[in-house]
């Protein structure tokens, strides 16, 4: 077969009924599913005026890269005209220490909730997840006092914090699930062996956990760049991410909406998590499979 | 003249003496059409100009609504910005009750801004228990409808003069394929272009007693009910218009897809900047050509206190300059909006804002609804306003029984 | 698994709070956000539900004034309908599209990466981005509805972002088009992870394929269900975005949901006391779903 | 000399469960200890009890003298090897071997010399680079060994070594358990469900059953005089018949009151016998049939249910009166089904067990 490998039996003839009918909803649904993407590429390629009289699905005639220049250095949000270009490095500068913050400590947690259980450890877990199904806005009030209190509001760290919190229920779940999953006789022969809380962790757990940091840092980077209401709220405009960015530039008319400078800055703006999945896709499923299907 | 006042203002306002330093003020607004834009952007021209400090601009797109959540978050968290926007009225009242804006009392009394400022409701709002917290800027108001001359042309029907020809002439626009009135599906568009209709049909009286007194037997009164058909009729004029935005609205206007756009005074910025002429390329009828009256609404800027004496010296600096002629001409030309100053001439004012001028002059204004109403009770007519002019069923008696209800609970 | 001693006589036992201590350090991040952030800001929210806070938090009690209002407010009446309308019917879509592509992409077929790259690909943008995406596509203007007037059905309608009565619809197809990959990979994991043999012998039996997934296979894959519902629902309480993105609300306010009159209400109305009733109404309607089903979990784990 | 490990009254409960109570235990210095159970019996828990890897609620552990209860399993001078091997997937063999010492702050020099050592003994010396994923079972479990033995340590504990192993392979290695033990003569305690491993390895055996130990004796012991019922129908394979019936004291006689009725004379009563009701046990394997049965005190007829020839041996399933009964034939005997034929034993090697205590009369 192919590099896909299958597992099991043989594949039946190639043009079968059943293979008419299977791959016929696969492009059917492939279709629906591409179907943005395409509209938001050729959109980005032409100039306003083939816009207006062309319909939005008809390849470019003439392509033009100018929205994307437009869109990257140029577009204007009141009265700074550098396009995403700023959004790009800001989402960058939140994004990193917020990634590697909070799936840290989502990892640590989940190694406790399924390694070192304590008295009550339970209990704040199942607090934990609870706050999964908090709708934001119900905190954002509560937030903006302690981020207040603690002196972090509008910092770069008050914004990696908040990020840090919201990412805890989903993420401590997935790496807990991935750990009680681990052989328990590992740890204990690991405590034999004389290694400790931190010595394990480090030594014995992270190693064999490959899958499901991808899994969580998958979801962490996209969940953080395509952040907006945290984005927005709590920090300042010279650090604001790129989908504010994003929303500014497309929400800053000036005369006509440039539908092609739009969608160059929205598909600038999904380009880092797309890489993402493009490039690690294999190992967020296989990390899906252990993290997210068990328990 | 730009060095006199620089000069001025420094030794006005640093009396202590203190050397300047340069301060990076941030300052946020959500001006970012292409009028607003072009209008702000003076104001940091002459900000960095004039002083030795820095203009930050932290501009929120997507109008009000998503913009002051923001700063009043980052208000209350203790990340105040240098200087922020507000309409005129009672959005920043909680904040300068809690003690979190800068008392500009004594540079008010200084300058004198008492003896020019005109109106001078315009202070009075931002005058909490005697104290200044906050400097006018300009002067918007809602009552204009917008008339664009292509559109009548190609409909062959003279452009109309008041709100009853407009009516009149709608049925021969969407013969021509036209849209009689364009209108933005943004809620406050909906309220705003009932307010304009409100004055210009219930009267000026009847719009007080509601407004005013809140007197919610008016609001359900005949006054009213009038007002409430005439929305009814507007609605089905502007139904086919497909947009958000309202510049983008007002681009149909310009475009002459459409015959006309209620819409305050900024709308004028966008006529500037597509090059069009007042009076030859567009019309404006203020008070719908039936009652001719400027509400006083518009924007004001507000100072959080910063505990620092040297951003405190820039504020101070910065709010001075707003309000300067030189500034208030310069922004408001471009805004297209009338400047706070009754001692200014704007001789480079074209004929809408002329028109706006002379009504000004004759001391025909009303408060805007901002002003009159807290945001909540606002939100809550935006609520039934963008309901009423999205659903065709929604029959214009009960839209009135509930907007006397909202009155009856306002604060 | 248990405990990290620190005692250095191994003859006695350590001091009770110290016991563990590595890993009770460890868990502070947690108890910190479950109990500073998740109880302390829930219930912080739900005090201040029952005062008439405006621009700024203060304690002066109205007692359930806020919530005789709330449920006295259309807008708020027609959002939990939305919320009811949208949230059931993405849940079933999701959960059955999700499945119906996993079992497709679980059929050995040729491209598999491909055509599941193509279906998660969507998971990976923001709200926002979808909203614009689907806005632009959706436009009566351009998009489909132009292009098939075009192709010569001048009657043709599908305009549901300016359409009160379809708009939920048009969030659907956008919420769908980001939300059922995911599910549609756990699924894909959960029908991995059924035992080969299950296929060979309902294949020796003669039972149809159609009928193996929905006798034999979904009883089985229940786990991966529940991690699905659980994802779903919490996304349908959160949504958000989409709205803002797509519609604002609107037309009118057909497409308003509760979150969105929460943040409206909070922020823009400056009237905390009403939004803090609302969201407390919301938290209270997730309680509702999410008690019985705790409730569950732990019984089956006592059992 | 003191005792390797000294358990004293023990006591584990999670909450309201108890799992383990009132247990004590003494493993002499080099003795070979199996502990033997079904699943659930709390074989293994005790082990992690001794291992330190549960905290006890109760009790007292000593290893070589020392008051261990709490202390770190490490230092408890242990070497442990788990049924899943529980080696570290991502390090080489060498370093799964070496990451105990290094963690113990052995020199280096030591380290290599001790893993050298080790993989002579237990010939995984070509295995040292490689990964474990690259090993089959029998070898990932020498290495698992391996990592015990370099730790240098009097006590030994394996919790059920050789279960994940296919039948030859666990065979091999369960030999090369006991020559290993015989090569170090280090203290052994082995936990296992199989009674075959239990029998080979075992200096003592302790049989458990719900967190108690039922009974702890040389396997011979255990086989021959079985302390109750438990034991009895644990230990044997195939298992010891269990036949209900009524005992007259007197006339030392068994009746099960259901056509099988035999005298119990030469019994070895631990005491003085009652009248009553008891369960007698009996071995398949002591039974004597056809023309052998002749020799043995006591004679009944056995009507054939069943036969399954195995070979060696024949095993057949047939009725005394309505009672089952199980034995074993020789390989050659030619018996078939519905044949009657005559069966014996010798009354001192039953067992009979009160039938309310369970306790061995």
């Amino acid at each position: 077969m192919t590099a896909v490998t299958p597992r099991g039996a043989k594949p039946q003839k190639a043009l079968s009924p059943r293979n008419i009918m299977l791959y016929g909803a696969l492009i059917i649904f492939s279709m629906y599913y591409l179907l943005p993407l395409y509209v938001m590429m050729v959109t980005s390629l032409k100039d306003m005026a083939e816009i207006r009289v062309g319909n939005i699905f008809s390849p470019p005639v003439e392509v033009t890269f100018q929205p994307w220049v437009k869109a990257w250095s140029q577009a204007c949000t009141g009265i700074n005209c550098d396009g995403l270009s700023r959004g790009f490095w800001n989402s960058i500068r939140i994004l990193i220490p917020s990634l590697i913050i909070s799936v840290s400590v989502a990892a640590l947690t989940g190694y406790v909730l399924a390694c070192w259980r304590f008295k009550g450890s339970e209990v704040f877990f199942g607090i934990l997840l609870m706050g999964a199904f908090i709708p934001y806005q119900v905190l954002l009030y509560p937030l903006v006092i302690i981020l207040r209190e603690l002196g972090l509001f509008g910092s770069l760290w008050g914004l990696v914090l908040v990020h840090t919190v919201f990412a805890m229920p989903i993420n401590v779940l997935l790496f807990r699930n991935y750990f009680v999953a681990l052989p328990e006789e590992l740890f204990k022969a690991a405590r034999v062996d004389g290694a400790g809380f931190w010595g394990i962790f480090f030594r014995i757990v992270i190693p064999m956990s490959l899958p499901i940091f991808v899994v969580s840092g998958i979801i962490q980077v996209t969940g953080i760049w395509n952040d907006f209401l945290f984005g927005v709220v709590y920090t300042r405009p010279e650090n604001y991410p790129m989908t504010v960015q994003l929303n500014n530039i497309v929400n800053s008319v000036q005369g006509v909406k440039e539908y092609n400078v739009n969608m160059a800055a929205t598909m600038l703006t999904g380009l880092v998590p797309l890489a993402v999945y493009f490039f690690s896709g294999r190992l967020f499923v296989r990390g899906i499979a252990a993290g997210a299907v068990k328990g | 003249m730009k060095k006199t006042f620089a000069l001025l203002a420094s030794t006005s306002l640093i009396s202590a003496g203190t050397a300047a330093l340069a301060v990076d003020l941030e300052v946020t607004h959500w001006w970012t059409s292409g009028g607003e834009a072009a209008a702000v952007a003076e104001f940091a021209r002459l900000f960095n100009e004039n002083t030795d400090h820095t203009w930050v601009d932290g501009a929120i797109a997507g109008a009000g609504g998503t913009a002051r959540p923001i700063m009043i978050g980052r208000i209350t968290g203790g990340d105040p910005m240098g200087a922020t926007q507000f309409n005129h009225g009672r959005q920043a009242e909680e904040l300068v009750e809690a003690g979190l804006m800068l008392d500009l009392t004594d540079l008010a009394e200084a300058e004198g801004w008492r003896d020019f400022v005109n109106p001078t409701s315009l202070l009075d709002s931002c005058t909490i228990d005697g104290r200044i917290y906050c400097v006018p800027i300009n002067i918007h108001s809602w009552q204009w409808l917008w008339l664009s001359h292509k559109a009548y042309e190609d409909a062959g029907v003279p452009v109309p003069t008041n709100w009853e020809e407009f009516i009149e002439a709608a049925p021969a626009l969407e013969e021509a394929g036209k849209i009689p009135l364009a209108m933005g599906g943004q809620p406050w568009q909906a309220t705003g272009a009932f307010g304009v209709m409100a004055i210009a049909l219930a009267g000026t009286d009847a719009w007080k007693a509601v407004h005013i007194d809140q007197n919610a037997e008016v609001a359900a009164g005949p006054e009213y009910a009038r007002v409430f058909e005439a929305a009814a009729q507007a609605r089905a004029f502007a139904a086919r218009s497909n947009v958000q935005d309202w510049n983008q609205a007002t681009n149909m206007v310009i475009s002459g897809q459409a015959g006309g756009q209620i819409m305050g005074d900024w709308a004028q910025g966008e006529f500037q900047v597509a090059g069009l002429v007042a009076g030859e390329d567009y019309s404006c009828l203020p008070g719908l050509g039936m009652n001719e009256i400027i509400s006083t609404g518009g924007d004001a800027f507000y100072f959080p206190k910063i505990n620092n004496p040297e951003v405190e010296a820039a504020q101070l600096e910065l709010a001075s300059l707003m309000i300067s002629q030189e500034a208030q001409v310069a922004f408001n030309l471009k805004k297209g909006s009338l400047p706070v100053r009754g001692d200014i001439d704007l001789t480079a004012a074209n004929d809408c804002m002329a028109k706006g001028l002379e009504i000004l002059a004759t001391g025909n204004i009303l408060p805007d609804a901002n002003q009159t109403f807290s945001p909540d009770t606002q939100g809550q007519i935006e609520d039934l306003m963008v309901e009423f002019w999205n659903d065709p069923s929604y029959t214009a008696e009960d839209a009135q029984r509930l907007y006397a209800e909202i009155i009856a609970r306002a604060d | 698994m248990s405990s990290a001693r620190r005692a250095r006589d191994g003859a006695r036992p350590p001091i009770r709070l110290l016991r563990n201590l590595s890993s009770k350090l460890a868990a502070i991040p947690m108890v910190l956000v479950g109990l500073g952030v998740f109880v302390g800001g829930t219930i912080w929210t739900i005090v201040h539900s029952f005062t008439d806070s405006r621009l700024l938090p203060r304690l002066n009690w109205v007692g359930f004034d806020q919530y005789e209002r709330l449920w006295n407010t259309r807008r708020w009446l027609v959002s939990i309908e939305n919320l009811a309308v949208y949230g059931i019917v993405s849940l079933v879509l999701t959960m059955c599209l999700g499945f119906f592509l996993a079992a497709l992409l679980d059929r050995k077929i040729r491209f598999e990466d491909t055509f599941r790259t193509i279906f998660l690909y969507p998971f990976a943008l923001s709200f926002i981005v979808t909203g614009l995406a689907w806005q632009w596509i959706l436009n009566p203007e351009f998009g489909i509805q132009s292009i098939i007037r075009g192709l010569g059905f001048p009657n043709f309608n599908f305009d549901p972002l300016y359409n009160p009565d379809l708009v939920i619809i048009g969030l659907l197809i956008a919420g769908l088009w980001q939300g059922t990959g995911l599910i549609m990979v756990i699924m894909l994991a959960g029908l991995r992870g059924i035992d080969e043999d299950i296929w060979k012998a309902t294949r020796v039996d003669g039972i149809p394929v159609w009928k193996t997934y929905i006798v034999v296979i979904i009883p089985m894959m229940k786990p991966v269900f529940v991690t699905a519902l659980v994802l779903v629902t919490s996304g349908i309480v959160k949504l958000y975005d989409l709205v803002v993105a797509m519609t604002s609300g609107g037309p009118g306010i057909a497409s308003e949901v509760p979150a969105k009159y929460v943040y409206d209400t909070l922020f823009t109305r400056q009237n905390l006391g009403q939004g803090f009733a609302a969201s407390t109404m919301m938290l209270v309607t997730v309680a509702i779903i999410l008690i019985p089903w705790a409730y569950m979990q732990y019984r089956e784990k006592r059992q | 000399m003191t005792n390797s490990i000294s358990i004293k009254e023990l006591k584990l409960a999670f909450g309201a469960v108890t799992v383990l109570e009132n247990l004590n235990l003494d493993v002499g210095q080099g003795e070979f200890l199996v502990l033997l159970g079904s699943s659930g019996c709390g074989k293994s828990t005790l082990l992690n009890c001794i291992a330190g890897l549960l905290d006890i609620t109760d009790g007292e552990i000593h290893i070589q003298g020392k008051n261990v209860t709490w202390e770190e399993p490490s230092k408890r001078g242990i070497g442990m090897v788990f049924q899943s091997y529980a080696l570290y997937p991502q390090m080489t063999v060498e370093g799964n071997l070496a990451f105990g010492l290094k963690n113990a702050r052995v020199p280096k020099a030591e380290i290599v010399q001790r893993i050298a050592r080790a993989a002579e003994v237990l010939q995984i010396e070509p295995l040292l680079k490689r990964k474990p994923g690259a090993l089959s079972g029998g070898q990932r479990q020498r290495v698992a060994i391996g990592r015990a033995l370099v730790r240098d340590v009097d006590v030994f504990l394996f919790d059920e070594p050789l279960s994940n192993l296919d039948a030859k392979l666990r065979a091999d290695l369960r030999v090369e358990i006991k020559r290993l033990h015989h090569k170090l003569k280090n203290t052994m305690i082995y936990v296992t469900h199989d009674q075959v491993e239990a029998m080979t390895l075992a200096d003592r055996i302790a049989i458990m059953k719900g967190g108690q130990i039922m009974q702890l004796a040389p396997p011979a012991e255990i086989y021959n005089r079985p302390v109750n019922k438990y034991v009895a129908g644990f230990i044997g394979s195939p298992a010891m018949n269990l036949i209900p019936g009524q005992l007259d004291a007197g006339r030392q006689h068994f009746d099960t009151g259901r056509g099988m009725a035999h005298s119990v004379q030469g019994y070895d009563f631990s005491s003085a016998p009652v009248s009553g009701p008891v369960w007698l046990g009996l071995r398949p394997e002591h039974v004597q049939a056809g023309a052998l049965a002749q020799s043995q005190p006591v004679q009944v007829d056995a009507y054939v249910d069943m036969v399954e020839p195995m070979g060696s041996d024949t095993q057949v399933w047939a009725k005394v009166g309505e009672q089952d009964v199980r034995f074993r034939m020789d390989g050659q005997a030619q018996v078939a089904i519905g044949d009657t034929i005559p069966i014996g034993f010798d009354p001192a090697r039953l067992s009979l067990f009160d039938k309310k205590s369970e306790a061995r009369l």
